[in-house]
């Protein structure tokens, strides 16, 4: 019984690895395409984690900043603060003192800070950073607030670009929509070309499937080597596509660092977590073996 | 071995078999005969169950044909050999592949298959195109190809759609002495052929399909030809139900 | 010769046409499979003319402001003016006055104009707004320059985040060779898989086109179907493609002006023009002519 | 019409046909012969260029064909008319278009082209399945439906490989009566076939091909079988180079 199994294991891998190797062009072929489609998911995959990041980013920015005139007493300026936290709109709130807001400069114009420093007076003025609640660009108590804040005695004036934070808005909420809208397309139009070429593929050996089910051949031998070479397909492309996605991630990020001169560490730019690598992969995988099984359900009877 | 009861089939409303019925039993030798078009081929196709009968039952083997699960098709023609009319090899593989298939889902080791493939082969005289391809083969030794992985089992039932139709007639005798030979050891052959010289040199039964309908002859050793069942033949009748 | 020439191409079209409606099932998944493939790099291209515009605005907004003085008279105002335009860093420069910044406000927060104007004391100093110089930011000048602004006598603050700035330049820049990578990715895609599809397509022809040819067809008769069945499936699949497409775009454009409650007329959102739509279809057209004509190509002596 | 001088064919370092020289005049009735596996399939082949002679000179019509650009191939096959020994019917195609495909090319309008194709049907009796595919057709009416495509086109040149193989014995005379018929009207027929019994009925010129080398024999109706001839083929000599 164990060696009649194990010959008809045997038998089965024989069979499937025999059946790529044949058509050793359209495994190639096929692995390719698996590749292409994962890959392109991939590429979505990557550039949503990144832009969630870079959304992120913009959603800390929606700050407003007080400015404080330099004759400003301690008392005034615990006022405003107290007046910021007690609004329901601000979530944060942080004093930003000249010194500071020098330091700030100079460590983004490294080359410049002598420069800076020597200045006869600071052109910084200290200030308040308030963070706002999430929903506070919506509120209608938001231009109030800020006539209020404005008019405090300590306050030189204050800043906060509600046009453009708007704008921001509108745009990151427009990416994200539209994004989602592009990589539902993206996981449709995979698996739809998987699911084809696939079908194509057994479609071409429909008359050998077809002999093989009319000598008697049962139909683990017939199906199987499919399932295995779907399988095998799957997980070659797959996992083809995540290196290739990695190395286009490195040479990008490479190509940009180079010839724009940016710190990218400022950004949240990062590779796929190896949660979503293997995700890719093992979509790759399934993509193929439910490809395979499909495509070799039918005729059961006939022929 | 094989028993049909009041058998019909019909494609798309056309009737090609009515109300067949015979019986054989294990170890007999058959011949099955009729013009082009009679229905040798459906007849035969019902055995194994590449069609389904419109109508009547078929018992092979002890097993209702007509009424089997699918699941069960493969082990039903796991003990036949076919040899089909349009041979049906299959092209991307060898001919010790295409012939040593079967015996691949046997469990028979590698060795084993090896030996016997080249055994068979050499009855049908192509022991030395083990690996050609069927493409590189001319009609006569794609024949025997079908031939060899018809016999390699050594079935219980052997069922031949026209196995020498593209065999010289030397080559025809020596599959005739084949079929003898292995029926003798015990495997019940059916035969479907057009070439009577090969029905006549056999004294075998045979059964001749008219228009669907099955008449039965025993043919002596060197009798002349049925002629009166022979020339009633014609094509298909046109358009009946 | 007219009649015969007529005759020919009757035959042709007859054959062409015979031919989709044959393999209808497999006709209509390689429209769905050519129009798969255009419409994502029509997404592509769709996000890349959006995004363009997105990148265009923050490029424009990168301005500097400087906040006068209430105090501050004319001949001082005029003088920071001068300053920033023979600074070789401002392109433009631009007086806000305290209506006008209101105004601004009002218009944006329609529903609070009246809360806004109703303020004792307008929260909006005058400004002047400059648009700095596409190289600005980079330049060792500015931050001499920002602190000379700050020190002249009208000018009560400078208001420039160079840090944010940096950042959505780098942002900008990462999206910029990303998406030309991405962009680049998916139009190989789509050509090796409408190539691929369109190569099993015909190979599941092989026999018939041997035995075309083994009867002593014209090679016209024999390729000529594939050619149009080729051109026919790529028009029908990019044009199916653009109408899914602008369908698409309609759709996100609504649900996120609906959820969202934002002018998106504040950004450049706009469909792509008619002539990338053309050249998304002639694109399809191309695939499915260029793979039915290289399907074909070989095994011509033999057989 | 068919001239053939020092003819070889190997195929990978396998000969196949050796110093094969003849000729045939047009109007001729010619039929060839020998064993499975002798090589004339490949004779045949060679003549509208489905293979190249690896040595040797074919001219067909006057056509060198061995050395002709492939872009005058469709031209060359389309003088001929070939019944294939496999068929070669279009599988995705009725009775009515596979007969009739070779009509649309040549410019034939449909009318004309329905007319043709139901009188060549009928000659071969398969008027009654015009609109049938050939899966499901029986063999011998497979057959047939390739010998009509043949014929339609009343060709200058017939060459037939083996085109009775599937027909009984009264279709098989059923088809060389045409045959005749055709000759008769002034195309050249050129037959390859292992039944005898065809040969001998017809008192033709035969030629037979053994082991690839060709032997000519010239038949006279009644007389006996070239019994000396045949009984000398057995299968493909083992590895000849
Ligand atoms: N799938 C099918 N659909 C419709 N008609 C069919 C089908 N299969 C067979 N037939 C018809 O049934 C009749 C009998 O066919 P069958 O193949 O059994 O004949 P046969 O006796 O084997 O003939 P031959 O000697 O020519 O092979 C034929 O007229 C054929 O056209
Ligand atoms: N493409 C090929 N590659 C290798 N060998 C081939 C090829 N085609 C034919 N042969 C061999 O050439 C020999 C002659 O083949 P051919 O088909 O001409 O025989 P035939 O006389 O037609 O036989 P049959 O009567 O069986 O059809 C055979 O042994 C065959 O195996
Ligand atoms: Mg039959
Ligand atoms: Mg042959």
């Amino acid at each position: 019984m164990s060696g009649r199994r194990t010959s008809a294991l045997t038998a089965l891998l024989d069979e499937a690895a025999q059946g790529l190797w044949r058509a050793r062009r359209m495994t190639v072929v096929s692995v390719l395409q698996i590749a292409v489609s994962v890959f392109l998911v991939g590429v979505f995959f990557l550039t949503a984690e990144n832009l969630r990041g870079i959304v992120e980013t913009v959603k800390d920015e929606t700050a407003v900043t007080v400015f404080l005139k330099a004759a400003a007493s301690e008392e005034e300026k615990a006022e405003i603060e107290r007046l910021a936290m007690e609004s329901r709109l601000v979530a944060r709130s942080r004093r930003v003192s000249t010194q500071e807001a020098g330091a700030r400069f100079a460590a983004t114009w490294q080359s410049l800070a002598r420069a800076s420093s020597s200045l006869a007076s600071s052109p910084f003025p200290e200030t308040i950073e308030l963070d706002l609640l999430p929903d506070a660009t919506r509120s209608e108590a938001l231009p109030g607030f800020l006539s209020l804040l404005a008019a405090r005695k300590g306050a030189d004036d204050v800043q906060f670009d509600v046009d453009w934070i708007r704008r921001l808005r509108g745009a990151v909420a427009l990416i994200a929509v539209w994004g989602g809208a592009v990589g539902f397309f993206l996981a449709l139009g995979a698996v739809f070309t998987i699911a084809n070429v696939v079908r194509l593929t057994i479609l071409l050996h429909r008359d050998e499937i077809d002999i093989l089910r009319l000598v008697g051949a049962p139909e683990y031998l017939i199906r199987g080597p499919f399932l295995i070479g779907g399988l095998a397909q799957g997980f070659l492309g797959g996992t083809l596509a995540v290196g290739v996605l990695y190395l286009a991630f490195r040479g990008v990020l490479r190509y940009v660092s180079a010839t724009h001169n940016v710190l990218i560490g400022a950004f949240i730019v990062r590779f796929l977590p190896p949660s979503a690598c293997a995700l890719l992969v093992v979509g790759g995988l399934l993509a193929g073996v439910i490809g395979g099984s499909i495509a070799v359900r039918k005729k059961h009877l006939q022929a | 071995m094989i028993e049909l009861y009041h058998v019909q089939k019909d494609f798309r409303g056309k009737r090609v078999l009515r109300d067949v019925s015979f019986q054989m039993s294990r170890g007999d030798f058959v011949f099955l005969t009729g013009p082009s078009g009679a229905g040798k081929t459906t007849l035969l196709k019902l055995l194994f169950r590449a069609e389904q009968p419109s109508d009547g039952q078929i018992l092979v083997n002890g097993m209702n044909v007509g009424a089997m699960p699918p699941s069960r098709i493969p082990e039903l023609r796991r003990t036949m050999g076919i040899v089909f009319q349009d041979y049906k090899l299959l092209p991307t593989r060898t001919v010790f592949e295409n012939v040593s298939f079967v015996l691949k889902f046997l469990g028979v080791p590698t060795q084993e298959r090896k030996r016997r493939a080249y055994q068979t082969l050499r009855m049908v005289e192509l022991h030395h195109r083990l690996s050609a391809f069927p493409e590189e083969l001319s009609g006569g030794e794609q024949q025997r190809v079908a031939l060899a992985r018809a016999l390699i089992n050594e079935p219980e039932l052997l069922i031949a759609d026209e196995p020498t139709g593209n065999l010289d007639r030397r080559l025809a005798e020596e599959v005739m002495k084949l079929f003898t030979a292995i029926n003798v050891r015990g495997t019940t052959v059916l035969l479907a052929t057009h070439d009577q010289d090969l029905i006549r040199g056999s004294g075998r039964r045979c059964l001749t399909l008219d228009r669907g309908r099955v008449l039965e002859g025993l043919v002596e050793p060197s009798a002349p030809p049925p002629a009166a069942l022979l020339e009633r033949g014609g094509p298909l009748a046109e358009g009946e139900p």
